[in-house]
């Protein structure tokens, strides 16, 4: 008993803190520093998510989020601009919108089970499957990878899949870095060959 | 190596770390575990957490650490382009390919289960090992692509 | 009193309802592309947050079976695995953004979304003001490149 | 009801090659994507896309004569029944929308990447026929799946991979429209994502059949209409329905012709056919009509985006824009269709879809010819390309008559059936104001119609007509919008039956 009131006092010490982050992030025109944040952000976000139980989720969004999207950020940064120009200015219709937004949601969580109910409809139907059938039929103790690679290893294959298609957009946009790669919109692009008699297709942007 | 200064002063990051003897070192010594530890994700994935796509995060990470310390062109000759999306493109066909080898044992796609004819769940952990190293070869490659095309953007 | 207990029993949502939200105001009022992206991300990672909440059992642990042991109580598994591909698929389009925002800070030299905007006001009125020219000036070229 | 429902379960025996059908249809433009990074060579990946997206095309013409009658043929992946795995559940309706998109592909993919090329790194073509799988794989995958969060998976693949493609543009506007599009696609997915999410901890499943069954109990609940609300706002989002549209008209005119021919023609109709299915599949008609009463709410946004999308592409001053903006209208036709709240109606935005595909693809091929040639697809270049392109500008004419709702063409057919539609319900007033938005199209296909054959040429330097890879599949398109409007007896059918089994919901539906 003592022992869940102490998760909650984490948990709830964690949301204040992500919260305050957020709005911290959405005040700051230094893009460098709510880079920084966001990546302080995704960090708390896996401390959250390891009290929740999804050390799976909690271990990615480490790796990810204050990984990769903080290098990504970093990255873009150095290539663009880490200072905001624009003065913080409240937009009414933005303002308005996300607090429809979020009172429609909150009005949505008074019909939800309890946080941590046992008997939620969630806990009820094909989960305890997995958890129950798994070792029979599949026999690996991690559930996460279980359902993951096998039950829904369709899923992880469109998942893989995205991420292909981020390369393809980098390699599409950015080139793929190679030195002898030219930019993208290069007058001296020479006309290729298959549809015959190409050659008048450039005319137009002489 | 001394020849590539000039190009490295442009990287995005500007980090002056190569005149730094102790980082040199320490990544050094630091990016062979980092690998290591990605490994280890990579196949211990299916007693703890861990898995292919955390294992390619955490192996293109360790490269891309040796790539900021020193400098792009020496991953860039250990891995060249072609290399990168030859690799992109063998992991996410290694997934299909266990998939489409379902198929061809006569059942569904993904069916892991037909891979071992006598015990199926053997071959469900058969299929689960090579799909998630699919996953993991597919996010190191997209990862350092994504790294060499954010990098390479610099110096044009 | 009736919302005290809701707010006792529902208070993990609502924390990752305001998180959502803070990150939509992001998203859709900062004018700067970077921030915009940010603010995307912060939603993003908000709806996991709600999932994993979903998932959640009192008293639970992380589903990774322990051999001969049944009487532990395990937390549910498949959000997990939901939000790993949200994540994934998140930090995808994030690199997508980026790139496409180096590729606007080349193209306008800015990253300003009412600057891009003015720009593309001033290309059109310039667009505008030729045509007029043009039409008199009859020659080569396909016009209005 | 749910006995005359057979379904065609493969399982125990080795399964025959057609069993695995339903899987091909996805999985052979996903596999093909990363093996364009291993053929390299433009015309051999070029031949190689074309022949995958024609393979699809027949995949899904014998899934729709399967379907046909009313079987349902179900494809469980990995073997996991149902609701354990994931399984793809082909019927009428998705198999009908599967031959819409595999059809456009197939024609759109065989011109090439068109005025793409210039935008696309040197040698590197692959990367774009790469790009263009992805797109069709994702759209196939939401059309075909049968569970919620592989519609959120294989939307996301369709998404991006449609970013990048609008992003190969000419103009640097085609970056900010891209971007625009990744924002709002992004917010309007991730809506989507909290309403699946809703829905799952409601009910406990993800696989569309059970969870329709489960909501039925729990339909009443303050959850689960938030969560319909999510589900349509996201939906909508990628519809493009009225005030949610802002991204499309720059995406479309931005992004280089042939994508927008592809993207118009396809992306818009699989986010239809979602509304259709999460709304009168998952959620029923009961719930969404008598309970929640969206058709209130729809039916004024569909007359707003017939009217302002009309008005505004009458004020357009470049080709691909006029066509952007009229997407905005058609797409509220179909929607009109869905808010009559009867089959009739539905049955309607089903032939306006099948319908709209064809000669908005054929338009923007089109366009695609003209800026191929001309360099430009603002109107005054294209004055007088009536004598210049002659073969071109036949087409333009044959799929702007089928974009007004001439009799004889494919857009009389639908605007008829919607009008019926509209007349079965009383709806005298609705019948009234889709004649009227129909003379808007008059106005801005006759501008351009006034344009282009009965004005002098701006240059007279020469002007050759389109090469032939382009012209074959603009004519194929163009033809086709004569040919159902000729004989609208196929997309009629199919239509109808599938609006009869939407309705009937796939809580009904059974098994």
């Amino acid at each position: 008993m003592g022992e869940q009131v102490m998760g909650s006092v984490i948990e709830g010490v964690l949301f204040l803190f992500m919260i305050v982050l957020a709005i911290y992030i959405a005040r700051l025109r230094s893009l460098f520093a709510a880079a920084m944040l966001f990546g302080i952000f995704s960090l708390l976000a896996a401390g959250m998510q390891t009290m929740m139980d999804a050390v799976d989720v909690a271990f990615t969004e480490a790796a990810v989020g204050a990984g990769i999207s903080t290098v990504l950020f970093l990255g873009a940064l150095g290539l663009t601009t880490s200072e905001e120009t624009r003065p913080v200015h409240y937009r009414f219709t933005g303002l308005f919108v996300v607090t429809a937004t979020g009172l429609l949601l909150a009005w949505g969580t008074l019909d939800m089970p309890a946080y941590g109910d046992p008997n939620a409809p969630i806990h009820q139907h094909v989960a305890p499957h997995y958890l129950d059938d798994s070792t029979a039929e599949i026999g690996i103790p991690n559930v996460v990878t279980s359902v993951l690679a096998s039950y829904r290893g369709y899923d992880t294959f469109g998942e893989t899949t995205v991420v292909l298609t981020a390369a393809v957009g980098a390699f599409l946009l950015l080139g793929g870095g190679a030195l002898s790669a030219r930019s993208g919109r290069d007058e001296d692009h020479e006309e290729a060959d298959s549809s015959g008699d190409s050659a008048a297709g450039g005319e137009g942007s002489a | 190596m001394s020849e590539l200064t000039a190009q490295e002063e442009t990287t995005p990051i500007k980090m002056r770390v190569r005149e730094t003897v102790i980082l040199r070192v320490v990544g050094k010594a630091l990016v062979p575990f980092i690998l290591l530890f990605a490994l280890y994700v990579q196949f211990h994935g299916d007693y703890g957490p861990g898995g292919g796509f955390q294992a390619g995060v955490i192996f293109a990470a360790g490269l891309i650490l040796h790539a900021l310390i020193f400098g792009l062109d020496e991953l860039r000759t250990a891995i060249p382009l072609v290399v990168v999306e030859i690799g992109i493109a063998l992991g996410a066909l290694l997934y299909g390919g266990v998939g489409v080898a379902s198929m061809l044992l006569g059942s569904e796609f993904l069916d892991y289960g037909v891979l071992d004819g006598h015990d199926p769940a053997h071959g469900q952990h058969l299929g689960i090992l090579l799909v998630e190293l699919g996953v993991g070869i597919t996010v190191t490659f997209v990862m350092v692509a994504i790294f060499y095309a954010f990098a390479g953007r610099s110096r044009q | 009193m009736d919302l005290l207990n809701h707010l006792s029993t529902h208070w993990n949502y609502l924390g990752c309802i305001t998180l959502m939200m803070i990150g939509l105001y992001i998203a859709i009022s900062r004018g700067n592309l970077v921030k915009k992206i940010m603010g995307v991300n912060i939603f993003q990672a908000s709806v996991i947050l709600l999932y994993v909440s979903m998932g959640k059992v009192k008293g639970g642990t992380a589903p990774i079976l322990i051999d001969g042991r049944s009487d532990v109580i395990f937390s549910n598994p498949v959000p997990h695995v939901l939000m790993l591909t949200a994540i994934v698929v998140g930090v995808a389009s994030t690199a997508l953004g980026l790139a496409l925002v180096v590729r606007i800070k080349e193209a306008y030299g800015t990253v300003e979304e009412d600057e891009i905007v003015a720009l593309d006001r001033a290309e059109e009125r310039r667009a505008l003001a030729t045509e007029g020219v043009e039409s008199t000036d009859v020659q080569g070229g396909g016009g209005k490149a | 009801m749910t006995d005359a429902v057979t379904v065609h379960h493969a399982a125990t025996e080795a399964l025959s090659f057609r069993d695995h059908l339903p899987a091909l249809q996805v999985l052979l433009p996903l596999m093909g994507a990363p093996l364009c990074f291993l053929l390299r060579k433009a015309a051999l990946v070029s031949f190689f896309t074309v022949a995958i997206s024609f393979a699809c095309l027949a995949i899904s013409l014998t899934l729709l004569g399967q379907t046909m009658g009313g079987e349902i043929l179900i494809y469980e992946f990995g073997s996991w029944p149902r609701p354990f795995g994931i399984e793809y559940r082909v019927d009428i309706t998705n198999s009908f929308v599967l031959v819409v998109i595999s059809l456009v592909a197939a024609v759109v993919f065989a011109a090439g990447p068109g005025q793409a090329r210039r935008s696309i790194p040197v040698g590197r073509e692959y990367l774009f026929y790469s790009a263009a799988l992805l797109c069709l794989t994702g759209l196939l995958g939401v059309t075909i799946t049968g569970d919620v969060f592989n519609v959120f998976v294989f939307m996301e693949i369709s998404s991006l991979s449609s970013y990048i493609l609008i992003a190969l543009g000419r103009e640097r506007r085609a970056l900010m429209a891209a971007f625009t599009y990744l924002i709002m696609g992004t917010i309007g997915a991730t809506f989507l994502l909290i309403g699946i999410g809703l829905m799952y901890q409601m009910t406990g499943t993800l696989n569309m059949v059970d969870m329709a069954v489960r909501l039925q109990a729990v339909s009443d609940t303050r959850t689960i209409l938030v969560a319909v609300a999510f589900v349509i706002v996201g939906i909508s989002t990628k519809l493009a329905v009225f005030p949610l549209h802002q991204w499309l008209p720059n995406a479309y005119s931005e992004a280089p012709p042939i994508v927008s021919a592809f993207l118009a023609a396809t992306a818009t109709k699989v986010a239809y056919y979602l509304l259709l299915r999460f709304t009168l599949g998952l959620f029923g008609a009961a719930l969404i009509f008598d309970q929640i009463g969206i058709d209130i709410l729809l039916m004024p946004l569909s007359v707003l985006a017939m009217f302002v999308g009309s008005i505004a592409a009458i004020y357009q001053t470049d080709f691909k824009r006029i066509l952007a903006y009229s997407s905005i209208a058609q797409i509220g036709y179909m929607t009109l269709g869905l808010s009559l709240a009867t089959e009739a109606g539905v049955a309607a935005g089903l032939i306006h879809l099948f319908n709209h595909a064809l000669m908005k693809g054929g338009l923007f091929m089109v366009a695609a010819c003209v800026m191929w040639r001309m360099g430009s697809t603002h109107i005054d270049v294209m004055r007088g390309l009536g004598q210049r392109m002659p073969i071109t500008m036949a087409a333009f004419v044959a799929a702007g008559l089928a974009l007004v709702g001439v009799p004889g063409t494919a857009g009389f057919v639908s605007k008829w059936a919607l009008v019926t539609a509209a007349l079965e319900n009383e709806a005298f007033f609705i019948a009234f104001l889709i004649m009227a938005s129909s003379v808007l199209a008059v106005v801005y296909i006759w501008r351009l119609v006034e344009i282009v054959y009965f004005s002098e040429p701006e240059t007279d330097f020469e002007v050759k007509e389109a090469p032939l890879r382009m012209l074959i599949p603009t004519w194929t398109l163009a033809g086709m919008t004569i040919w159902f409007g000729l004989f609208s007896g196929f997309s009629v059918e199919v239509a109808e039956a599938a609006a009869k089994q939407l309705f009937v919901g796939l809580a009904g539906a059974g098994a």
